[in-house]
């Protein structure tokens, strides 16, 4: 059954005259991996950004569970069960990588507003850290301050708070990105299992081949619209796709 | 009506000083990110320097033309302030008058701004970019050059005279028009429409619009913006320096927390005016001016809170301010 | 293993050297001088008003130049309800009103200050709301005094007999001092505490884990209102006396200076800073008595002002910072020798 | 000597974290010189590395053969290096004519000819001339941009990719005036679009994780389908 677990209708926003997400309509199915691929500047991270709420459309609609989000906060986006990981790493740096991943597990758990009892006796969110930091392959680290990762393990660190929130949707925002090349793998793995469990992921990447290994559904996103949609082998074979990646189309002839 | 047209003059006067200072805190909010609290001190030096100067010049000139004079009171600690009593039916020349006023305003505003280069030079280059400490830093010298105000001028206050030719009240209509104020009018007017026009027709406006928006991007084609920094700072620091110096006139005594008083109301107009906008800090000194007189006839008991209490209310209702901000930056 | 040892022992070392030091303080009262007495009682009660302010600078990053408000009313309310009925019941209802007066006082300035969210906004509006409380205060003549004060008016204040000497009072600083670290530590320690760091470090981020940080910094400027106004309350009993200047930007300035000196995200630093500050001005007191003649030592806040300049300056993470810095160089240095 | 631009192991950071871990490149008189890359691959870092808005730790950066390393960004400009950024760097606030007229060294004669040079290039600059810069397109501003940085005699233009988030057409036209201008001023050019940089550039360097990691002729990495594939993610 394919029920669509987030949605967004004619979406468009605007940075003075610049267009950058252009009427994109979409349905994410749930428990898919949905990837959407472009060039730089296509307008992937605003499109991110509309659906987690950091901007405001100027047009469109978001909805998420058949409920339209497009007015509440990214605060209560992230309550509703939509979790995203951000393009440029954006953890806590001078907390350390338990802490970091105890913040999140502790949002997850609902007990932020606890004021008098120590925060390490919370049984659920210390099990809930350990299962997370398990998973990301960051037991090792959980004492250093996450500015002394490399930055591979920042990128993993980062997925690790978003999935601590357990959310039924979730956003990456080119999780490779930066990656030194023997440490993709290990990000790759840690995507499969998330999917693998249930979660509905929604990838933002650069690199094709990377793509074509996980996905069910890629996205072509140019000039802030879509460009192609579809099964992944197919959408690659696109010639116009291809084109349009390679330089938007623009200046052949003059390459030589 | 005469009730009315004397409060609106008297409620642009107080607009017209308050802008003084508000504009020159709002650009150097804009156009460098440091929120000045030593701007009150700024002020109250140029009070200072202006009433010290004054008497000692015209002390001295009415002393040399006329020999039997008498000194009078003094006030002041290390710096005195000595008036003199002129010989009866005897009156110093409208020129000689203006020329001891004006070299007085003059010697003040110079004063001011030099110390404004200085502070920027000395405390707030060196923490650009790290607001607390710009806070802080600025905070403290705000503390502690009032407080050598008073070890200068001694901490009691005491009263002081307006320049003679200055000094009168036109009755019109059922109006009671004070020629101060509408002095007061006239220079604030001057002010606003040569600071207009440095900003939009110079090179000077122009790097300080584009520094509004980004200052590494002015860096990045060849200006030393640090420079303009320093200058945009020390003129800033003048201005309120120059309000100074027309305030102590208006109030008719010199108190040593009217710095502290007088910053506030200019913060508050920057907060409601919208931070950075220099044509929101001039309607936002215009509208408490007017707002200030009014209560203060009207409701004498809320005088002190309104300002604060419209601020709350512009806060709560409209964060950016009433007149939103010249630029929006990204990011 | 040998590291789980080396950290009880080190547990051990420190809790003995801490028993040490409270057994020092429990004794040395009895040898001071009735000036010492008063100075160290000051100094434990600034402490905990450094720590609200702590609370608020190291673990949210928010600068409230009004924090003096609540400090200077805890004082008032102290010497108001004590000049009513002199007991320990009247000095408790003191408390009690304090605590409300400050969660509503903070309250209401988060409201107005967290819309703006900028630090420097808030800055400029705490500094104009705190201005004009205090012009208030000195206009109200009838209930503050106005510019001569308040004083408490039983010379000997006839409270419990622990209370009404000034060996009493250090007694009753000191161990509010030692209650209020305890409670203000846990409140740090406690997820409310962990949300607030977090906030500090990247509120954007703590947005997106799904926290409401406008929330948890109510709860934060809330809690530091409360400590800042009881520490008013008990500066009450040992300075005997209110007056506007406890509401001004100056007593501000010295819970930032506390702040400063000890270092911020430390509550025990706020101890150190708070003996350097009483110290300083204790100091600068004495001089102006011994020098009369000399006008530059009747403003005292010309030397703290400046020290405080210099300390922006040149050591922006306090003196205890600095310590701390130097011992992790010493220790980074001794582990390099050994391997 | 006869390079005009040379780097060598340069490092550089952004407060506790080092962005850069060691760039070597040189770019000679009259060249036109691609850096391509990824995403996040340092690329645009470099370029401010150059104009010391991103401080270095270590390593070489000459410009003519003076070092400019430490140097105030003012000062670096003013060395002859005409900078358009990532973002454009338009003044918002001032008109087409006070962008132009607050980047000249000096409005004399030579001056006001390259402006007018640069506004018969780029014919919708001329037209927009009195007008504010924040009612500008995206197009627009790039060109306003670009003609900024050549209204001084400078001797080197970096350009930050100048296709990104432009439509195609206008990436062509920007191409074109790219091709014209780099027949009389030396390039370095950071580009996304491979298309863009195969257009412009004669030669290309490749920056990965912060490192120089490749060089060579623009044409054989045309044709070299796998060193794409390793480094360009195509």
């Amino acid at each position: 059954m394919a029920d669509t677990i987030l949605r967004t209708k004619d979406l468009s926003v605007s940075f003075g005259a610049l267009r950058a997400v252009n009427q994109v309509t979409l349905d994410i199915e749930a428990r898919k991996f949905t990837t959407i691929l472009g060039p730089n500047g296509a307008g992937k991270t605003t499109l991110f950004n509309l659906i987690s709420g950091l901007y405001t459309p100027n047009e469109g609609r978001i909805f998420f569970r058949d409920t339209d989000v497009t007015g509440l906060t990214p605060m209560q986006r992230v309550q509703a069960g939509m979790g995203r990981s951000f393009q440029l790493t954006n953890v806590f740096p001078k907390l350390t990588v338990h802490e970091n991943i105890r913040l999140a597990a502790q949002s997850y758990c609902k007990v932020g507003y606890n004021i008098f009892r120590d925060h390490r006796k919370f049984q659920k969110v210390n099990e809930k850290t350990e299962e997370i930091m398990e998973r990301v392959l960051l037991q090792h680290r959980r004492k250093s301050p996450a500015a002394e990762l490399t930055h591979g393990e920042q990128r993993k660190l980062e997925l690790g708070m978003v999935l601590a929130l357990e959310p039924q949707v979730l956003l990456l925002d080119e999780p490779t990105a930066g990656m030194a090349i023997e440490e993709v793998p290990t990000m790759i793995d840690i995507m499969r299992t998330t999917y693998a469990m249930g979660t509905t992921i929604v990838l933002i990447e650069h690199k094709m081949d990377l793509v074509k290994q996980l996905s069910d559904r890629l996205v072509i996103l140019v000039n802030g619209a879509v460009l192609a949609d579809g099964d992944p082998a197919e959408v690659s074979r696109n010639p116009e796709v291809l084109a349009a990646y390679l330089g938007g189309g623009a200046v052949h002839g003059s390459a030589s | 009506m005469g009730t009315f047209v004397t409060l609106i003059i008297n409620g642009l006067a107080q607009g017209a000083l308050i802008f003084l200072m508000a504009s020159g805190l709002s650009i150097i909010l804009g156009m460098m990110g440091v929120v000045n609290f030593s701007h009150g001190t700024l002020f109250l030096w140029g009070g200072y320097s202006y009433v010290w100067s004054y008497y000692a010049i015209r002390f001295s000139v009415v002393m040399r033309l006329f020999p039997d004079a008498v000194p009078l009171t003094r006030f002041g600690s290390i710096l005195t302030i000595r008036g003199v009593q002129l010989p009866p039916d005897a009156a110093l020349p409208f020129v000689v008058e203006l020329g001891i006023f004006l070299a007085a305003l003059a010697f003040a505003v110079v004063l001011v701004f030099a110390l404004g280069y200085v502070f920027e030079k000395l405390f707030i280059s060196r923490v650009y970019g790290n607001i607390p400490a710009q806070i802080l830093i600025t905070l403290g010298i705000q503390v502690v050059f009032t407080d050598l105000v008073r070890v200068i001028w001694g901490p009691n206050p005491f009263p002081i005279e307006r320049p003679p030719f200055l000094n009168g009240v036109t009755a019109f209509g059922g109006a009671r028009i004070v020629h101060y104020n509408v002095f007061l009018i006239i220079v604030g007017a001057v002010i606003a429409v040569v600071i207009h026009r440095v900003l939009t027709r110079s090179k000077v406006g122009m790097v300080i619009r584009a520094g509004l928006q980004n200052p590494d991007h002015v860096r990045a084609i060849g200006i030393n913006i640090r420079g303009y920094f320093s200058l945009v700072f020390a003129c800033g620091a003048a201005l309120a320096g120059l309000g100074g110096a027309l305030y102590m006139p208006l109030v008719g005594n010199v108190v040593s927390t009217a710095g502290m008083s007088n910053q506030i109301l200019a913060f508050i107009v920057v907060v409601v005016g919208g931070l950075g906008s220099f044509m929101g800090s001039a309607l936002g000194s215009v509208f408490l001016g007017l707002m200030g007189v009014a209560i203060a006839m009207l409701i004498p008991g809320l005088s002190v809170v309104a300002n604060v209490l419209v601020m709350a209310l512009v806060l709560i209702f409209k964060p950016d301010g009433l007149f939103g901000l010249a630029v929006k930056k990204h990011g | 293993m040998d590291k789980l040892k080396a950290i009880g022992t080190i547990n051990i070392r420190k809790t003995a050297a801490l028993a040490a030091l409270l057994a020092l303080f429990l004794i040395i009262p009895h040898y001071m001088r009735n000036a010492q007495l008063i100075m160290f009682s000051r100094v434990f009660i600034l402490a905990v008003y450094g720590m609200s302010y702590d609370i608020l600078r190291g673990y949210t990053g928010f600068i409230n130049l009004g924090q003096a408000i609540f400090f200077g009313s805890g004082v008032y309310l102290g010497v108001i309800f004590l000049n009513m009925q002199n007991n320990l019941g009247s000095f408790v209802l003191a408390l009690g009103a304090v605590i409300l007066f400050s969660a509503a006082g903070g309250f209401l300035l988060s409201r107005i200050v967290l819309r703006t969210g900028g630090v420097v906004a808030a800055a400029m509006v705490t500094l104009a709301i705190g201005e004009i409380v205090r012009n208030i205060a000195e206009r109200w003549r009838s209930v503050t005094g106005g510019q001569d004060g308040l004083p408490l008016r039983f010379s000997r204040v006839a409270l419990d007999p622990l209370f009404s000497t000034r060996v009493g009072g250090y007694y009753f600083s000191l161990a509010f001092m030692l209650v209020m670290l305890l409670i203000l530590r846990a409140f740090i320690l406690s997820p409310t505490g962990r949300v607030l760091m977090s906030i500090r470090e990247n509120e954007q981020r703590a947005r997106f884990l799904g926290y409401q940080t406008n929330r948890y910094k109510t709860i934060a400027l809330i809690v530091s209102s409360i400590a800042a106004g009881l520490s008013g309350v008990f500066f009450a009993v040992i300075a005997r006396f209110a007056n506007t200047d406890y509401l001004s930007i100056q007593y501000t300035l010295n819970a930032l200076l506390i702040t400063l000196v000890g270092g911020t995200g430390t509550l025990y630093g706020a101890i150190i800073g708070s003996f350097f500050v009483t110290w300083i001005q204790t100091f600068l007191l004495d001089l102006n008595r011994s020098f009369p003649g000399f006008t530059l030592f009747r403003y005292p806040m010309l030397f703290v002002g400046s020290f405080y300049i210099l300390l922006v300056m040149f050591m922006p993470s306090g003196i205890m910072g600095g310590i701390y810095r130097l011992a992790d160089w010493y220790r980074s240095w001794k582990t390099k020798r050994v391997t | 000597m006869d390079q005009l631009l040379k780097a060598q192991d340069v490092v550089s950071y952004i407060g506790p974290y080092t962005i850069l871990h060691g760039v070597s490149l040189e770019v000679g008189h009259g060249e036109a010189v691609a850096i391509l890359g990824r995403n996040g691959a340092g690329k645009t870092t470099f370029l401010k590395t150059v104009m010391g808005l991103v401080k270095t730790r270590s390593g070489i950066l000459e410009l003519d053969g003076k070092s400019v390393t430490g140097m105030e960004p003012h000062l670096i400009q003013r060395m002859g290096i005409g900078y358009v950024p990532e973002d454009y760097g338009i003044f918002d606030l001032l008109t087409v004519e006070e962008n132009f007229r607050i980047a000249m060294w000096k409005e004399d004669k030579e001056t006001l000819e390259r402006r007018d040079y640069v506004l018969d290039l780029f014919p919708d600059l001329k037209l927009a001339y009195k007008r504010f810069a924040r009612n500008l397109s995206g197009g627009q501003r790039q060109m306003l941009s670009i003609g900024r940085a050549l209204v001084n005699d400078n001797k080197i233009l970096l350009v930050d990719e100048p296709s990104k988030g432009l439509a195609p057409v206008i990436i062509e036209s920007l191409a074109q005036a790219l091709i014209e201008i780099r027949s009389h001023t030396t390039v370095l050019l950071v580009e996304q679009n491979f298309a863009l940089a195969c257009a412009v550039g004669q030669r290309f360097y490749i920056i990965n994780e912060g490192r120089t990691v490749e060089s060579g002729l623009m044409e054989d990495l045309v044709k070299d389908k796998e060193l794409q594939a390793l480094h360009l993610g195509i």
